[in-house]
């Protein structure tokens, strides 16, 4: 029992850590990426390629003043972010990295803070209380348009958990069961012994359909461009967090940040399978080593612009290496290669997200509503239906 | 470990579905007596979930999940209703929705 | 532990219901009526109802009270009036209610047996595969029903709310 | 032997005019209408010759007409000797007034309607005298009834006319309360209503143990006399019955259906043998009738009011005699009567025709030279009525009068001083109608022949008509009283000759002496010539009293009020009443409702739980 | 299939096409003269079969209901000699009303005629259920149509009238079903043929006071409904207001079903209550009789006027009735059928006067009988024939009735015959304001009977003549039932309940 105790902090100590920094380093990214998507540099002067923008953003969120505005409902203002952040953050705790890994003592752990049977229903649970941060900063900070920003954040991410809930329950029907590990269990193995048997390829119905329309109401979910009618700045100044500042600003800030993961989690496990290596494993086990090495290869090839690049080059370089040797040697594989699987299935899922941000126009808001209700929740049935169907014909 | 003996849920059960009656009775505003009603049937759901671990059967289950959909669609139709009265009537105070009386 | 859960979220249940009770906005009462309902989700956990659990959390906390939410924001409804017509239930609810209770609490005392105490996880029967099982067997009809039922109230709901009075 | 032959021509005569008399011209309704009562004629004459020895009666059974636990009655028909005379009367004289009235009725509108009441009468009268019992009987009873109504009413667009219709009917029917109360008597007692059955009954009924019921039996159907027969009290009809066209007073007022009452006592003689109550109770109202008309008649003005009255006389005599148990005498004069009295309306009818409708004695007079053969019918008539010797109402009246002798002298001399009267009053009308100097100013002319026909033969029955005996044809039926006693005879002649002297005396000889007498007489006379004030009397006591109370008291008060306001509203108040008690806990307000179904819950509770608990 | 069952159903198939039937059309009108029509001719089919035995019930339907351990509720339906002529007399009058109607009833017209064949359906159904709670049921049926046709069609103030009528009713047939309920308790069944078997071979015996219960109870119901004495004030204005086919209806027909109820159930069921009552009911009846005479004399509307003469006439039946003697019982079975034919023929021709002349105040009308003679000879022979003419249906009826008052008791008939005077009375007296005199300028140019106003009058006069003139052709059936009726009210004295159901059942399945 103190062993599962112990275990559990620390499994939380290492999840918490890595998260927070992804969530910080996200940002960076999103900056960086769409940055360069506009042919631009980003940040770049706070530490070498502006590495320590998060850091200087962190500082500058924390000493900022506080203000309280007048005339809000004191109480709910303060609530709201909290409960938008504590939300975003809670999910975080039941999403499986990896398979059980032996550790010290013979003894065998998951790469996963804690399992649940109804481990999806949670997930759908959370997300659907989360409406209330947002719902509640915009009514009690009483201003129209933060009031307007809620609702409709409200509205939409309601409209938009229908076809999130429908695509979800296809995999469920062919994982057969609720929770994480169990679904990404069933997903391991091979076609033809080549082609892995996740999700989107595996049969009777691969669920590509399912997954795009996951994305699809991911997307509508976390508020994220080109659904992100609730900050629409040019008709709602910045929505239901106008009057927000500082800390409580960054909780919001956060949160979003946090579902994105968690959504992207989701949907690495539900459609993705999970940790599931894209090769079968002799060969796969290696492909991280050579995919840092080919990174370090990158940085040598690569002709210096500025004049620290001298510098940093060589230093990236080493790291990656560094990195690749860490990946080669075989005691720490287990450990490491599905996280690495994991987290490049996710990352990418990310990278899209930040893609779309860069790429997209913003919908008009009944465009919106109109798209949930009369597409994506159609689609979303249909699929289950036929889903349903295939399942229950080819069901061994 | 020792847990508390099934009573204690019904106990409580008894005191939400007090305070959902008190709600109701003493509550003026439309919405606030609709939640009430919501308290009462949680209430009864309690009791529900703890009578079905008694009797380790499943129907407990079942009926609260027939008892919150219920709830749902009664939600649903009752918010509605209650956007009609405000429509009407321009007011949510529940003694002014008296016209049955004359 | 059991015990322990048990009272924490007794505690904040009860406490939440009287909020809901006393506060004057709605929107405080509803947000008291979203704690009750967590804390409930948690003891129907620990009475190994994880299932029904997580439905309350969504249907309850996701569906119902986003409704309820909504709805207080459209109208945009303050804080009630004091004062009121029914001076029957202002004398008579209070005195009838704590008789109701202490009846109920009577009769809970008397006529149940002593039962072994609640158990986390001494009983699984309630996990989502027993409850597909049921409702698609035992209350399939009954099932079926409730959707109808579900379909008419989503249509009564958008026709009422539809309509313009003037 | 088909008797149903006799009623059924006047009842085909009637369907053909009634239906479709609209369409035919004049002479063929004439046809129809007389050809249909001279075929009855014709047949009942034929049948009485089939039947002659009439050693029984004889009874023809056609259907049942209803049956009903022990009451069994069948629409049958009798003739016997009584049956034979009203027959030959009936038809008889009817034929000649049908003749009469085509002359009479030649410039009147509603022709066809006229002459189809007058053979639904015809049907009507005929079946009650073929009937063979009583209910049948009534049938004809208030058949003639209905069609003295229409017939009464025929002007129906006068007020007067309808009023005296209504008034005959109303009236019948009062006496008809009698009658039918009498039948339900019988019935209860004979439990039939045969006449032969009833003969046999009655002749072994234990009469000293049943007097009371059968008195009561015999004086409800006297009641029912009275209405029909108009005597004292239900007489008022008759002379407002004038307001119809004279043949119809001459046939159905004066002749025959006035009668029925008579011929209906004859009828049940047997049970009015067992009562010597009734029978008194039947001559005395019989005698006060006679003397009360016949003193009226000797005020009245009008023509026909007079006969009316005298009529009403004149059937307070049958009456008479048939309450003394002298049936064949009552017959006797029913028969001349309805000779003499159908030619004095008859005439009447042929002067009112001749002055265009003038009914009032004081603007007529001399009119002997105008409408000679009126005149000297009218003349024998009138000697008739007052008993002149050797004239048919002289046996008729004799014999009465002479059964009076016997049995109550001093009905003999009332109604020997009523027999004066009655020739005062007949003769002051003859006097006053057609001699001294004409006082219209009409241009009077004699009636065409087919109404003077008519006279005449009248004329020739009600002089002869006394030498067919009837008592001695009734005898098998009615034992004759052989009296040799002359005087009765001799003192009623003597009081009649001096009734015609005296009317010469005032109103040919010396005119003024009648004014002298009116003014002598003063209010005796105003009382008198208001008909004793009768009529205003009934209104006075039954008629307004009547209506104010069901108007006043029963409609408004009553109905209106007391049940309607009072009860039923009364009930609906307090129901009213007690839901708005209960509307207190319909506060409209929802958190009071709930808090009863919290009440209510606690309480089932509180039942279920504690009670099922504690077991 | 059975005629009975085919009679019932063709008028409800018949009320639902109509109802199905397009608004603005003849349709509706034709389905419902149709429908009727063919009741009629089939039930004119009923006669045979009663005619073999009119004591018994035949063409009978039964078929078990509602069955439960401890009672059973039959559809138990026949016909004897008393429904026989009753049942014949609705679907005979029912043409005349869908006739009359297609020309006084204006708006809405459909529904009319689908109410007047759900009406005869119910009235059907009462007059040959023999079982106490089918009767109860065919009851109200036969109460709701009229109650809408009162309280929609009507004229002036319409709605207070037909809810007076629907609240009196209803309170008269509540007391009904309280102590069918009662008989229930009592015996276990509430089939008619059951009960009297039981109580004739002795089965079963009520005591005297739950025979009292039980007769009050349905006398309550039946009284209202005929309307008895002091019950009677829901009749004038509801005849008044309704309209002139639903007053023909109500007073020809509905009427009846009291007085029928009266004699079939009220006597049999609790023959010792019935007997013990007798004396009052018929005191109220000879009320009823002069009391509605007087009123109707004085009245000024030709419609109230009728209304009120009917209520003395159902005097009669009343008093017919409770003399507990063949002549009484079938002079009131009779009178029944004759006033529905008198007075429902007076009804169809004021509604022809309505028609012409737009109201039926007497002070508006006079003189009519210039303009229109045929109509006045009509009115002036059905008139006569409620008045009691000799050879007229009603002169049977009143005195086979007054026969066995007097049979029972001599002052009855005495009282009862004053009816007889006044009815005389004031007939004549309407007759004579409304008909005879002068014609005003109003009434001088009022039309005569069309060839089309002749089609109803003609079958009702050439009845009221053949009912009064050959009575026979319809008095056997009567007196047999009747007669069988009276046998039964001799059964069952004053004892305690003995036995249950169960025997009760073996008895009524015996027979």
């Amino acid at each position: 029992m103190t062993f599962f105790i112990v275990i559990t902090l620390i499994k939380m100590a290492i999840v918490f850590g890595v998260f927070m920094t992804t969530l910080a380093y996200l940002q960076w990214v999103e900056r960086k990426v769409l940055a360069h998507i506009q042919s631009r540099t980003g940040p770049l002067r706070v530490g070498p390629h502006g590495l320590m923008q998060p850091l200087a953003d962190v500082l500058k969120l924390l000493t900022k003043e506080d203000l309280l505005p007048p005339y809000v409902n004191k109480f709910f203002f303060l609530l709201a972010p909290f409960i938008a952040v504590s939300l975003a953050l809670i999910s975080i705790a039941i999403i499986p990295f990896g398979p059980a890994v032996p550790i010290f003592g013979g003894r065998s752990t998951y790469l996963q803070i804690t399992d649940l049977n109804v481990g999806i229903l949670f997930i759908l649970a959370i997300s659907a209380v989360s409406v209330y941060g947002i719902a509640l900063a915009g009514w009690s900070s009483n201003n129209k348009y933060s009031l307007i920003g809620g609702l409709r954040s409200s509205a939409q991410m309601i409209s938009y958990e229908l076809p999130l809930t429908l695509a979800i329950v296809a995999p469920l029907l062919m994982a057969n069961t609720l929770s994480f590990r169990g679904i990404v269990d069933s997903q391991g193995g091979y076609v033809l012994g080549f082609i892995p048997r996740w999700s989107i390829f595996q049969g009777p119905f691969p669920q590509i359909f399912g997954f795009l329309i996951f994305m699809i109401a991911g997307f509508a979910e976390t508020n994220r461009i080109p659904f992100d009618l609730p900050e629409a700045e040019n008709e709602l100044v910045a929505g239901f967090h106008t009057e927000y500042s500082s800390m409580k600003f960054a909780c919001f800030f956060m949160s979003e940040y946090a579902n994105m993961v968690t959504i992207t989690c989701v949907a690495t496990l539900l459609f993705l399978g999970g940790w599931q290596p894209l090769f079968p494993a002799p060969y796969s086990n290696w492909i991280p080593t050579l995919a840092f090495l080919g990174a370090a290869l990158l940085f040598i090839v690569a002709i210096p612009r500025r004049k620290w690049d001298r510098f940093t080059y060589p230093v990236f370089t080493l790291v990656m290496v560094v990195l690749a040797a860490i990946f080669a040697v075989p005691f720490l594989q287990t450990y490491l290669v599905p996280i690495f699987w994991f987290a490049s299935k996710a990352g990418f899922l990310l990278f899209t997200y930040i893609w779309v941000r860069g790429t997209l126009p913003r919908f008009r808001y009944d465009q919106l509503m109109h798209f949930a209700w009369t597409f994506l929740f159609p689609c979303a049935l249909v699929n289950l239906l036929l889903t349903a169907f295939g399942v229950s014909i080819f069901d061994k | 470990m020792h847990g508390v003996p099934i009573s204690w849920y019904l106990a409580l059960s008894v005191v939400l579905f007090g305070l959902g009656v008190a709600g109701f009775v003493y509550r003026k505003s439309v919405i606030t007596v609709f939640m009430s009603i919501e308290l009462m049937l949680n209430a009864v759901n309690l009791s529900f979930i703890a009578f079905s671990y008694q009797l380790q059967r499943i129907d407990g289950h079942i009926y609260t999940f027939f008892v919150m959909v219920v709830a749902a669609a009664e939600a649903a139709v009752g918010l509605a209703i209650i956007l009609t009265i405000f429509k009407n009537r321009g007011t949510l105070q529940i003694d002014e929705v008296d016209s049955l009386k004359n | 532990m059991d015990t322990f859960l048990f009272i924490l979220f007794a505690t904040i249940s009860v406490v939440c219901a009287f909020n809901l009770v006393l506060q004057t906005h709605p929107i405080s009462s509803a947000l008291s009526l979203i704690g009750v309902m967590g804390s409930l989700a948690v003891l129907y956990l620990l009475l190994g109802a994880e299932f029904i659990a997580m439905a309350q959390m969504i249907v309850y906390g996701g569906a119902v009270m986003v409704l309820f939410i909504f709805v207080i924001m459209l109208l945009n409804a303050g804080a009630e009036k004091s004062g009121g017509k029914s001076w029957f239930a202002q004398i008579l609810g209070l005195p009838l209610l704590s008789a109701f209770v202490a009846v109920l609490a009577f009769i809970i005392r008397m006529v149940l047996p002593a039962t072994s105490p609640v158990q986390f996880g001494s009983w699984v029967g309630g996990t989502a595969a027993d409850v597909g099982k049921a409702i698609f067997t035992t209350y399939l009809l009954p099932f079926e029903i409730i959707s109808v039922l579900i379909l008419i109230a989503l249509l009564g709901a958008v026709v009422l709310a539809k309509k313009e009075i003037e | 032997m088909n008797l149903w032959l006799i009623p059924i021509f006047p009842l085909l005569g009637f369907l053909l005019n009634g239906l479709i008399g609209k369409r035919l011209a004049k002479p063929v309704i004439s046809i129809i209408a007389v050809g249909s009562v001279a075929a009855s004629f014709a047949f009942v004459l034929f049948t009485l010759s089939q039947l002659m020895p009439f050693s029984a009666a004889y009874t023809e059974h056609y259907y049942t007409w209803f049956q009903s636990g022990f009451l069994n009655v069948g629409v049958d028909f009798t003739v016997d000797r009584l049956t034979a005379i009203m027959l030959l009367v009936v038809t008889g004289v009817g034929l000649l007034i049908h003749t009469y009235a085509l002359g009479y009725m030649d410039h009147e509108g509603g022709f066809y309607r006229f002459f189809s009441y007058l053979n639904l009468f015809m049907f009507f009268m005929l079946v009650l005298v073929l009937s063979s019992n009583l209910l049948v009987l009534f049938v004809g009873w208030e058949g003639v009834g209905l069609c003295s109504y229409l017939l009464v009413g025929f002007y129906f667009t006068e007020k007067f006319a309808s009023d005296a219709a209504n008034k005959a009917f109303i009236v019948n029917r009062i006496g008809d309360f009698g009658f039918m109360l009498g039948m339900l008597l019988l019935v209860i007692h004979f439990h039939t209503l045969d006449f032969g059955k009833l003969a046999l009954a009655a002749a072994h009924a234990p009469v000293e143990s049943a007097i009371g019921a059968l008195t009561a039996i015999t004086l409800l159907l006297f009641v029912g006399a009275t209405g029909k027969s108009a005597q004292i009290p239900l007489y008022v009809w008759l002379p407002d019955a004038m307001a119809g066209p004279t043949p119809v007073s001459a046939l159905i007022h004066a002749a025959t259906m006035v009668t029925a009452g008579v011929y209906m006592i004859a009828r049940m003689a047997f049970l009015y043998d067992h009562t010597p109550i009734a029978m008194h109770v039947v001559a005395v109202i019989g005698l006060l009738t006679a003397v009360f008309a016949a003193t009226i008649g000797i005020t009245q003005y009008d023509i026909k009011k007079v006969f009316a009255y005298s009529t009403v006389s004149q059937l307070g005599y049958m009456f008479l005699g048939v309450g003394l148990g002298a049936y064949s005498a009552g017959v006797f004069h029913l028969m001349t009567h309805a000779f003499f009295k159908a030619l004095l309306f008859l005439g009447a009818g042929s002067v009112i025709h001749g002055l265009e409708g003038e009914q009032d004695l004081r603007h007529m007079g001399g009119l002997r030279k105008y409408m000679p053969i009126t005149c000297y019918t009218l003349a024998a008539a009138s000697l008739a009525i007052s008993g002149f010797p050797f004239t048919s109402g002289f046996f008729s009246k004799d014999a009465i009068l002479s059964a009076a002798f016997e049995k109550e002298p001093w009905m003999f001399w009332v109604g020997a001083i009523t027999a004066g009267v009655t020739a005062f009053y007949v003769f002051r009308a003859f006097f006053m109608a057609f001699f001294g100097r004409y006082r219209g100013h009409h241009h009077p002319h004699e009636s065409p022949l087919v109404m003077t026909g008519p006279l005449m033969v009248l004329a020739v029955l009600s002089l002869g008509g006394g030498f067919l005996s009837v008592p001695k044809w009734l005898a098998p039926t009615f034992p004759l009283s052989e009296s040799e006693n002359m005087t009765p005879m001799i003192i009623s002649v003597i009081f009649g000759l001096c009734g015609i002297a005296l009317a010469w005396l005032m109103y040919v000889n010396k005119p003024s002496l009648a004014e002298s007498a009116k003014t002598a007489a003063g209010p005796l006379y105003t009382l008198v010539y208001n008909k004793y004030y009768i009529d205003e009397i009934y209104s006075a006591i039954i008629v307004k009293p009547l209506e104010l109370f069901s108007k006043f008291v029963l409609w408004k008060g009553v109905d209106d009020t007391v049940i309607d306001k009072g009860a039923v509203n009364g009930l609906g108040h307090l129901v009213r009443g007690w839901g708005n008690l209960f509307r207190l806990f319909q506060s409209g307000s929802i958190r009071n409702y709930a808090t009863w179904v919290l009440a209510g819950s606690l309480l089932i509770i509180f039942v279920l739980g504690l009670v099922g608990g504690a077991q | 299939m059975n005629l009975l069952a085919i009679l019932l159903l063709l008028p409800l198939a018949g009320f639902f096409i109509t109802m199905a039937s397009p608004r603005e059309s003849k349709v509706p009108y034709l389905v419902a003269l149709a429908t009727t029509l063919i009741t009629f001719f089939l039930s004119l089919g009923l006669i045979g079969p009663a005619g073999a035995d009119a004591a018994h019930f035949s063409s009978v339907i039964d078929a078990p209901w509602i069955t439960s351990p401890n009672f059973h509720i039959n559809l138990h339906m026949g016909v004897d000699g008393i429904s026989l002529w009753l049942v014949i007399l609705t679907t005979f009058l029912l043409p005349i009303a869908v006739w009359m109607s297609e020309s006084m009833i204006k708006d809405r017209p459909k529904s009319f005629f689908a109410l007047l064949l759900l009406f005869e359906f119910g009235l059907i159904g009462v007059f040959t259920a023999l079982d106490l709670f089918v009767f109860y049921l065919f009851w109200e049926v036969a109460l709701v149509p009229m109650y809408i046709m009162v309280g929609a069609w009507g004229s002036g103030k319409r709605g207070p009238a037909a809810v007076k009528f629907f609240v009196y009713t209803m309170f008269g047939s509540v007391l009904m079903l309280a102590s069918l309920l009662y008989l229930l308790s009592l015996t276990g069944t509430t089939d008619y043929i059951g009960i009297l078997t039981a109580f004739s071979t002795g089965h079963l015996t009520l005591t005297s006071q739950q025979q009292l219960l039980i007769f009050l109870g349905f006398f309550m119901a039946f009284a209202v409904k005929v309307p008895i004495f002091p019950f009677h004030t829901w009749l004038p204005n509801t005849y008044t207001q309704a309209p002139m086919p639903a007053t023909f209806l109500l007073a020809a027909i509905m009427s009846k079903m009291g007085t029928y109820g009266l004699l079939r159930f009220s006597l049999t069921m609790s023959p010792g209550g019935a007997q013990r009552c007798a004396p009052w009911i018929a005191i109220l009846a000879i009320i009823g009789i002069i009391y509605g005479a007087l009123i109707a004399l004085m009245q000024t509307n030709v419609k109230r006027l009728i209304a009120y003469s009917s209520i003395s006439h159902l005097g009669f039946i009343v008093l017919g009735i409770f003399a507990f003697n063949q002549q009484g019982a079938d002079g009131a079975v009779y009178q029944m059928l004759a006033h529905g034919l008198s007075t429902g023929a007076l009804f169809l021709l004021a509604g022809y006067l309505e028609q012409r002349r737009g109201s039926l105040e007497i002070a508006d009308l006079g003189g009519i009988a210039t303009p229109a003679p045929a109509f006045a000879t009509v009115f002036l022979i059905t008139l006569f024939a409620s008045v009691g003419l000799p050879t007229l249906c009603n002169f049977i009826g009143e005195f086979l009735v007054l026969q066995g008052a007097a049979i029972a008791h001599f002052t009855w008939a005495a009282w009862a015959a004053v009816g007889v005077i006044l009815s005389a009375g004031y007939m004549l007296w309407m007759y004579q304001r409304v008909f005879l005199g002068k014609t005003s300028e109003s009434t001088e140019s009022m039309p005569d009977l069309a060839s089309r106003d002749w089609v109803p009058v003609v079958p009702l006069i050439a009845l009221m003549i053949w009912l009064g003139c050959y009575t026979q052709s319809f008095m056997p059936f009567i007196s047999s039932a009747t007669n069988n009726i009276l046998e039964q009210t001799q059964m069952n004295n004053t004892y305690q309940v003995r036995s249950g159901s169960k025997e009760l059942a073996e008895a009524r399945h015996a027979r």
